[in-house]
């Protein structure tokens, strides 16, 4: 159905190649994915084939796309439109920015529907409602009703998911659609677009870093290294016996529970402790009324000490982002209290100077960089509030973190737009550690990195809290990162911790039945999956 | 080099040069009466024709292009740098500080221009510094309103947050994450309000609250020559022109300098 | 929300207090004396003295004001000087002229230059882009006085199409009144456009660029929607602020384009009782013009929130 | 020349409304407006003699103190109601009362020498005034347009003794309709008017009107007037600029001119150091072309005119323009380097409200800088500029007088005591004199001679450099017959009719 041949793209009509001759193929009802290192071209190809490629970006002339007999790079505007959304459907990878702030969620989701397929109102809202519930969006009436901004950073990936799938098109491409979702919604997420596959013959293009899930669901794998595709075929071959050096380097990265085990006890002291915390948010205003306040936050106590990593896990929406935006100060708690360094509550008339301490790696890293200024400057910011810091010296440290996170020293005088989403989730790493830190919230820090990418900023992680002593709040649905990284986990469910305790104690003795459930729906990929079919344990599921 | 940048580079070029070196460029009296001429149009003797006192326009239009160059320039200025501050200030700061600022700026806004230059040139004299005050306190407030308006909707982005989080102080963070993500808006408002003043100049010459007399500047030549409409249009055709094709440059080069600030092009 | 507008008109009565004092003392210090302007050449000494003394300006300037103000309060805005007539009729006689064609004007105005500027941002250096820059430049600079006297000398008396002066109210019939404020009006659109037009292409090009711009299309919706239903909510804001602007200076008087069709409006009123140094219309009227500034504000601002979810009123 | 005929609706152009009907808060608006309704008992004539108006006749008595008019027969007010000799008492006593603030009755209480002493009801149909002493001004001010000394039905005053609101019951040719203020004043032709059977002239005579309705429509803008005139909006167009006449004559507007009454000067303040140097002053005028100025803001329709005689009135002849300062650079400089000019900076105070006194001043200022004076505008608002002439701050000021019928009248206006009368322009005792003999007689000859003494002096004295006198020029659409000018600027919607 889809045919890709010598896919190639240029900054400018001739500048340098994205990517390079990439060539493949995808029949209806089949499942393809596209993995590989940040910043390889993945999110670019497939952008490509619905002719949406950022401004400098082109594809060059030799490239070929066909789709059902046309060739999609030289379609008019006016068929392309018809293809875009009814035919292709994609789900972008930073779901944060793509959708629109100032429409409510029931007429995003509305649109494509009322254009594509001409249905009734009620229609459409039925279909919306059904969709809303099955990827386990709560009270999906209000959900229709409400902004993107109310909701957190899972549930808008689903949401876009939804609105993409609602259309039932011929073609899914989805950039990285789970890395913000847990696992049972992930799961939830993936047996749709497997049922989409079978009931319609949809193909799918999935774009992901997490090669469990890749091994569990998909039949076959497109390797991309630095813009062309260094390796291809059935997933359980290459992934099996990798040829390519760097597939092979990345199944060496696949996480591993880290040897140091649980460090949690020896470096005492609280570092930041947080008692009956509640979190609102309050309603929007309406004409003559105001929706009603949602609570995030149902009174959480936390401690975190001195040079540990707490993992937070748990389902999406159950308030992660909040308690962590509400640590560093950026939300005030209706009630309940935080302190850090053992003094209370963050104003921000003292955040100068001691908020230096507390840095934040948001969830959403476009959104948390400032457009208009070149990746050197954002990293070295914080530095600059060190006034004893030589501009050579801040210099040097820049550079060094440039390294320490896995970005070329070619990113300085780029602007964040002019980056892949892994690399600008390296920034956002970089700018949070640069200036050394003692305590970091970091919310979501790999979703967007390869195995060998992820597998160094985790090490990393470990490594400066070893050199630093500096403890960690580390925000995450991804299982195997947390295993590899945490010294003690939480769990979080709506808006309440319903488990805390050490690592190990939890990922092999879990109490709480919700815990119990989120490990048995992970699909973590181990060594053995070599010897099973990883096709076949998805079709006995 | 795009077309606005080159053409916008020309004119502010021209008229600044025609602004320095005015007074060289052309051997004329721009105050010289010649009654015969009067209301003539253009000849050998008077190159683009002469106006209701006989004087020639071309040597009033070249010296006229000193005061109205000034004016415009100090007016923007001032009106763009306090109106900035404040419109940063309140958008920022929020709470009391921006309900009072927003209290002063109102009524700076509700306040009838006229009558605060009245007010001005009671106190400092009809002068072109006068006018500048004048029209720069009643430009500055319109800053104000639209600087916070821009910086209210930027200021709940997250990279504003970040910066916060990193520990910069407000004042850090609005000049380097805030301030930046406004040029647009404000580099428009500015090449506009070049227009609004140069306009706003001629009014207030219209009503003797402008450039002295005898002195030209290219407002006061529009409004005197109002009565000669239909009679000797040259005599306000050409002023007009003059602030078209001004204007016209100062905006294309605004239009050049935001394109050029903008990171995504 | 309640609460929140009768907080704003709370909070809009210090600005509203600030002006009548600073009004009213700049009034009392610019030279010029209303006694003396209404007797002219013919005053002999003495006399200026004594309609002084009748207009109640020997009082101390304190005194002045808070008589006014107490009598304000009670809804007497006091008598013009030079004409004797009761302020506030003569207030908003003159606004509901000034208004008619203002909110006419404006609306018009930005049903024109919004799309105009959205769309020449869409197509962003296209042949029709430059034209509604060039466009909306020459608009820009030309002076909306000099444009009022080319259209009447044009349209009224080249082509005789429309009258050349004076105006009807609408509640003397619809047509006849339209028939008058057509020139106004047209002059007030082509003025405005120009500024509006700009602003929209502006900050519409900031949003277009924006990844939920690229997911719209994505989605297959063509330009027009993508523009309709996801920029423009987007891009609108700035330019609500502008019109907002617009509107609250205007409708405190257009006074060129009233002095240039004749038109009894607020703004010519302003003007003329300023130079007649008509204390209590000048006062009156300049008490009114802020109450409708912060009148339109409010709207603006409790506007902004469906434009912009994120901002809460 | 077609006959009149009646019918129609003549739109004569106001630059600002009136302000009322009462005769009491005027300006010139108002009286133009007011003086369509009522009537005085006497009016000028073209020519500046006194004609019957509300009085068909009148008598001097021998001593020169008394004055006895009898009112026409068949005047009535516009109500029906007869006008009679004692409503002319009323209308007197009512302005004469101070608490109604009546800008005139200085001149008529003595302050400035005439003093009614006594207004008498004779009969019905006729009034007499007795004056303390002979008077050549009595008449001339009863005529007075500023004065407003119409008279009106009693009826327009309520039981509280106040001016009715609008009420404007007047024994004019012309019934006020509708005064909407800030638009227009619509007036009705009052069938019931017996006109006199003198030949209209000016503000005197026969008022017969032929249009049915008058409509004064407010427009502020000079150009909006103009066009509105060239559109056949506006009939009449008062006030005509001078300097446009050029373009309307080619846009087929009929223009009638007279010469006016208006002065147009430079004002010197002779208590400033430098100015009060007689020979300081004399250089300035002889730096100064006025005919040049005359020639150029008039259009070549006034002649420059130092002295306060109008060339409308017949007392002018050529002497009183030729005796003055000629125009001589070389004799400026001479004499301001004798009085000790050192290039001290002159001011002169101007405004932009009045196109006349700007254009002057640009004119001034070229001039003195040619001949070697520094020489600097100063453009300030009316306002500001009034009150500066009210109080004698300025050094030199671009100025104008509005209309004296009466060259006595002029004289008295810039003469006095700058002590007591800062807007006296010329304080000096000798001319004083000589204007009190010029008000005792109502000898023709007798008067022009004194006139003559007094400019001779004034050329002597060179108190303040007169200009010229602002040409009467009005504008009328091509329909309109059987308009004239004359040199007061009010316009006349009597005698007028409208072609088709
Ligand atoms: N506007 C641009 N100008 C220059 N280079 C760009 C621009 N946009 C993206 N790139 C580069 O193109 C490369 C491919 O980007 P792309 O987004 O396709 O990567 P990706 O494979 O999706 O990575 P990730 O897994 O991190 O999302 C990156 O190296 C990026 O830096
Ligand atoms: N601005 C807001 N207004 C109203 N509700 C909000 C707002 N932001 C978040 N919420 C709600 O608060 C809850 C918690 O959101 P939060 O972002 O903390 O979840 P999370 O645990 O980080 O989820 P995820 O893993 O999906 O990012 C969600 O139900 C969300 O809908
Ligand atoms: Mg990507
Ligand atoms: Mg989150």
């Amino acid at each position: 159905m889809l045919s890709v041949r010598d896919l190639t793209i240029t900054v400018g009509p001739s500048g340098k190649r994205i990517v390079d001759a990439l060539s493949f193929d995808l029949a209806a009802g089949d499942m393809m994915a596209l993995v590989g290192e940040s910043g390889s071209g993945k999110t670019m190809a497939a952008r490509a084939i619905l002719g949406l490629l950022p401004q400098p970006l082109v594809t060059a002339p030799q490239s070929r796309i066909l789709f059902k007999d046309s060739d999609l790079t030289r379609l008019e505007p006016k068929a392309m439109r018809k293809v875009r959304g009814a035919e292709i459907g994609m789900v972008f990878q930073e779901p944060m920015v793509s959708l629109n702030p100032a429409v409510t969620i029931g007429e995003q989701m509305a649109e494509g529907l009322r254009l594509h397929h001409k249905l009734a109102k009620v229609e459409i809202r039925d279909r919306s409602l059904a969709m809303l519930e099955r990827i386990r969006i709560k009270e999906p009436a209000k959900c229709l009703a409400a902004y993107p901004h109310e909701f957190s950073g899972g549930m808008r990936q689903r949401i876009m998911l939804a609105s993409v799938m609602l259309l039932k098109p011929r073609l899914l491409i989805a950039d990285e659609p789970t890395t913000a979702l847990d696992t049972l919604v992930q799961r939830d997420v993936l047996d749709l677009m497997v049922e989409l596959t079978q009931a319609n013959g949809t193909a799918v293009l999935l774009i992901s870093h997490d090669l469990g899930m890749v091994s569990h669901y998909i039949p076959n794998v497109v390797v991309m290294s630095e813009g062309k595709a260094v390796e291809s075929g059935p997933s359980s071959e290459v992934l099996r016996a990798p040829t390519h050096d760097y597939t092979r380097r990345l199944l060496d990265a696949l996480p591993q529970r880290s040897a140091g085990g649980t460090r949690g006890g020896d470096c005492g002291k609280p570092i930041v402790e947080i008692r009956d915390v509640v979190i609102d948010y309050p309603g929007r205003n309406r004409l003559f009324s105001r929706t009603e306040a949602k609570r995030a936050v149902h009174g959480v106590d936390l401690t975190v000490r001195r040079g540990e990593t707490l993992a937070l896990v748990g389902a999406s929406g159950s308030g992660k982002t909040t308690l962590g935006r509400a640590i560093v100060g950026l939300v005030k708690p209706t009630s309940g209290e935080i302190s850090f360094l053992g003094a209370e509550g963050l104003e921000p008339a003292d955040r100068h100077g001691r908020h230096r301490e507390m840095q934040i790696v948001f969830q959403d890293p476009y959104s948390s960089l400032d457009p208009r200024q070149r990746i050197a400057d954002i990293i070295a910011e914080p530095l600059k509030l060190d006034k004893s810091m030589s501009a050579a010296e801040r210099e040097r440290r820049v550079e060094q973190v440039f390294t320490e996170v896995g970005l070329s020293s070619d990113f300085r005088r780029r602007f964040p737009h002019q980056l892949s989403g892994g690399q600008r989730q390296r920034v956002a790493i970089a700018r949070a550690i640069v200036g050394r830190p003692a305590f970091v919230v970091a919310d979501e820090p790999v979703s967007a990195l390869d195995m060998t990418v992820q597998k160094q900023i985790l090490l990393l992680i470990r490594e400066l809290q070893a050199r630093h002593n500096f403890a960690c709040l580390f925000v995450s649905h991804d299982l195997g990162a947390v295993e590899q990284v945490a010294d003690r986990i939480a769990v979080m469910q709506d808006g309440r911790i319903v488990e805390i305790g050490e690592r190990d104690d939890v990922i092999d003795r879990p109490q709480h039945p919700y815990t119990r459930q989120l490990l048995e729906a992970a699909m973590l990929i181990d060594r053995r999956f070599a010897e099973t079919n990883p096709l076949e344990q998805a079709m006995a599921r | 080099m795009k077309f606005n940048a080159v053409f916008g580079i020309t004119v502010t070029t021209l008229l600044l040069v025609t602004a320095i070196a005015g007074p060289w460029l052309v051997g004329y009296d721009p105050l010289k009466l010649d009654l015969p001429s009067r209301l003539a149009g253009p000849s050998a003797r008077h190159l683009l024709g002469a106006d209701e006192f006989g004087r020639d326009i071309l040597s009033r239009l070249v010296s006229g292009a000193r005061t109205s160059a000034w004016i415009a320039f100090a007016t923007v200025l001032f009106a763009l740098v306090t109106g900035t501050v404040f419109g940063i200030a309140a958008g920022f700061l929020r709470g009391w500080t921006d309900r009072i600022l927003m209290m002063i700026n109102d009524a700076f806004l509700a306040f009838p221009g006229l009558l605060l230059a009245l007010g001005i040139m009671a106190v400092i004299g009809a002068s072109r510094d006068g006018i500048v005050l004048a029209l720069g306190l009643a430009y500055m407030p319109i800053v104000v309103r639209v600087v916070r308006a821009a910086v209210l909707s930027i200021r709940e982005r997250e990279y504003v947050e970040a910066s916060r989080v990193m520990g910069n102080s407000e004042f850090i963070t609005m000049a380097r994450h805030v301030l930046p993500n406004c040029v647009a808006p404000i580099i428009v408002l500015a090449t506009t309000m070049f227009g609004w003043v140069i306009l706003s100049e001629s009014a207030l010459s219209f009503l003797g609250l402008g450039v002295p007399p005898p002195a030209p500047s290219w407002g006061s030549m529009l409004s005197t020559a109002r009565p000669y409409i239909s009679q000797a249009p040259h005599l306000i055709i050409l002023p007009g022109l003059c602030i078209s094709i001004t204007l016209l440059g100062i905006n294309m080069l605004g239009d050049a300098v935001r394109d050029w600030l903008d990171p995504k092009l | 929300m309640t609460r929140f507008i009768l907080t704003r008109i709370a909070s809009a009565i210090p600005t509203l207090i600030l002006v009548s004092i600073a009004v009213f003392g700049l009034l009392r210090f610019i030279p010029g004396d209303p006694a003396a302007l209404m007797l002219g050449d013919l005053a002999k000494p003495g006399q200026v003295e004594a309609m002084r003394i009748q207009m109640g300006l020997d009082k101390p300037v304190v005194a002045q004001y808070l008589i006014w103000v107490g009598n304000a309060l009670t809804g007497d805005f006091g008598k013009s000087i030079s004409t004797g007539q009761d302020v506030l009729p003569l207030i908003l006689n003159a606004f509901s002229v000034s208004a008619s064609i203002v909110l006419l004007g404006v609306l018009i105005a930005a049903l024109i230059a919004v799309p105009a500027g959205m769309l020449a941002a869409w197509r962003q250096n296209s042949p029709g882009d430059v034209g509604v820059i060039a466009v909306s430049t020459i608009l820009l600079s030309i002076p909306s006085f000099w444009l009022g006297l080319m259209l009447l000398l044009v349209f009224g008396l080249h082509l005789g199409w429309l009258p050349v002066i004076g105006y009807v109210p609408f509640s003397q019939g619809f047509w006849p009144a339209l028939v008058y404020i057509v020139l106004p009006v047209t002059t007030l659109v082509l003025s405005e456009a120009g500024p509006i037009a700009r602003m929209a292409r502006a900050s519409t090009i900031e949003v277009a660029r924006l990844e939920y711009i690229t997911h719209a299309r994505a989605k297959g919706l063509s330009e027009p929607a993508v523009m309709w239903r996801h920029a423009f909510k987007n891009a609108f804001a700035p330019t609500l602020t502008l019109i907002g602007f617009v509107l609250g200076s205007l409708l405190g008087g257009i006074a060129v384009i009233e002095t240039v069709f004749t038109l009894p409006g607020l703004g010519r009123l302003l003007v003329d009782a300023i130079y007649a140094r008509d204390y209590p219309v000048v006062q009156g009227t300049m008490l009114f013009v802020a109450a409708i500034y912060v009148v339109v504000n409010l709207i603006v601002d409790l506007l902004y929130p469906f434009l912009d979810p994120r901002v809460a009123a | 020349e077609e006959p009149p005929k009646k019918g129609g609706t003549l739109n004569v152009r106001l630059n600002a409304d009136i302000r009322s009907t009462n005769g009491i808060q005027r300006d010139a608006n108002t009286d133009t407006v007011m003086h369509q309704i009522f009537e005085t008992l006497v009016g000028y004539r073209a020519d500046l003699s006194i004609g019957p108006v509300l009085a068909e006749s009148w008598k001097m008595s021998e001593d020169g103190k008394a004055y006895t008019f009898t009112l026409r027969e068949g005047a009535v007010y516009h109500n029906g109601d007869k006008v009679t000799a004692a409503d002319v008492k009323w209308n007197w006593e009512r302005r004469m009362n101070p608490a109604n603030e009546w800008l005139f009755i200085t001149s008529f209480d003595g302050t400035q020498g005439l003093k009614v002493e006594a207004v008498e009801v004779v009969d019905e149909r006729t009034v007499t005034f007795k004056l303390n002493a002979p008077n050549a001004l009595f008449l001339p001010l009863l005529a007075g347009l500023q004065a407003n000394i119409w008279v009106a039905s009693p009826k327009n005053v309520g039981a509280d003794g106040k001016w009715i609101g609008d009420s404007a019951i007047g024994s004019g040719p012309f019934k006020l309709k509708e005064w909407v203020k800030g638009q227009y004043i619509a007036l009705d032709r009052f069938d019931g008017y017996k006109p006199i059977a003198e030949e209209p002239s000016g503000f005197a005579g026969s008022r017969e009107a032929y249009v049915d309705h008058v409509r004064f429509t407010i427009i502020p803008d000079t150009s909006a007037a103009e066009a509105a005139l060239f559109a056949g909006e506006i009939d009449i167009l008062p006030n005509f600029e001078t300097t446009r006449i050029e373009e309307a004559k080619s846009r087929g507007v009929n223009l009638v001119s007279s010469q006016g009454l208006s002065w147009t000067a430079i004002l010197l303040q002779t208590n400033d150091p430098l100015l009060s140097n007689p020979k300081m002053r004399k250089a300035l005028a002889h730096a100064v072309d006025i005919s040049q100025i005359a020639a150029a803001r008039t259009n070549g329709l006034a002649k420059a005119d130092p002295s306060a005689v109008a060339p409308a009135t017949a007392f002018y002849d050529d002497s009183f323009s030729s005796q003055w300062p000629q125009y001589d650079p070389t004799k400026a400089q001479a004499l301001a380097a004798e009085a000790g000019y050192k290039g001290e900076k002159l001011k002169i105070q101007t405004n932009t409200r009045y196109q006349g006194m700007y254009e002057n001043s640009v004119l001034l200022q070229a001039m003195l800088t040619a001949a070697g004076f520094n020489a600097e505008l100063e453009v300030l608002d009316w306002a500001a500029q009034l009150d500066n002439y009210l109080a004698g701050k300025f050094q030199l000021q671009s100025f104008g007088f509005s209309a004296r019928f009466d060259p006595s009248l002029m004289y008295s206006t810039i003469m006095g005591d700058k002590k007591t009368d800062p807007t006296a322009q010329w304080d000096s005792p000798k001319a004083w004199e000589l204007y009190l003999k010029s008000v005792a007689t109502d000898k023709f000859e007798e008067r022009k001679a004194v006139f003559k003494q007094l400019h001779t002096l004034m050329a002597e004295e060179v108190p303040m450099l007169g200009l010229y006198f602002e040409p009467s020029v009005e504008a009328t659409s091509s329909k309109v017959k059987g308009y004239t000018a004359w040199p007061a600027e009010n316009p006349r919607t009597w005698g007028v009719w409208k072609s088709e």
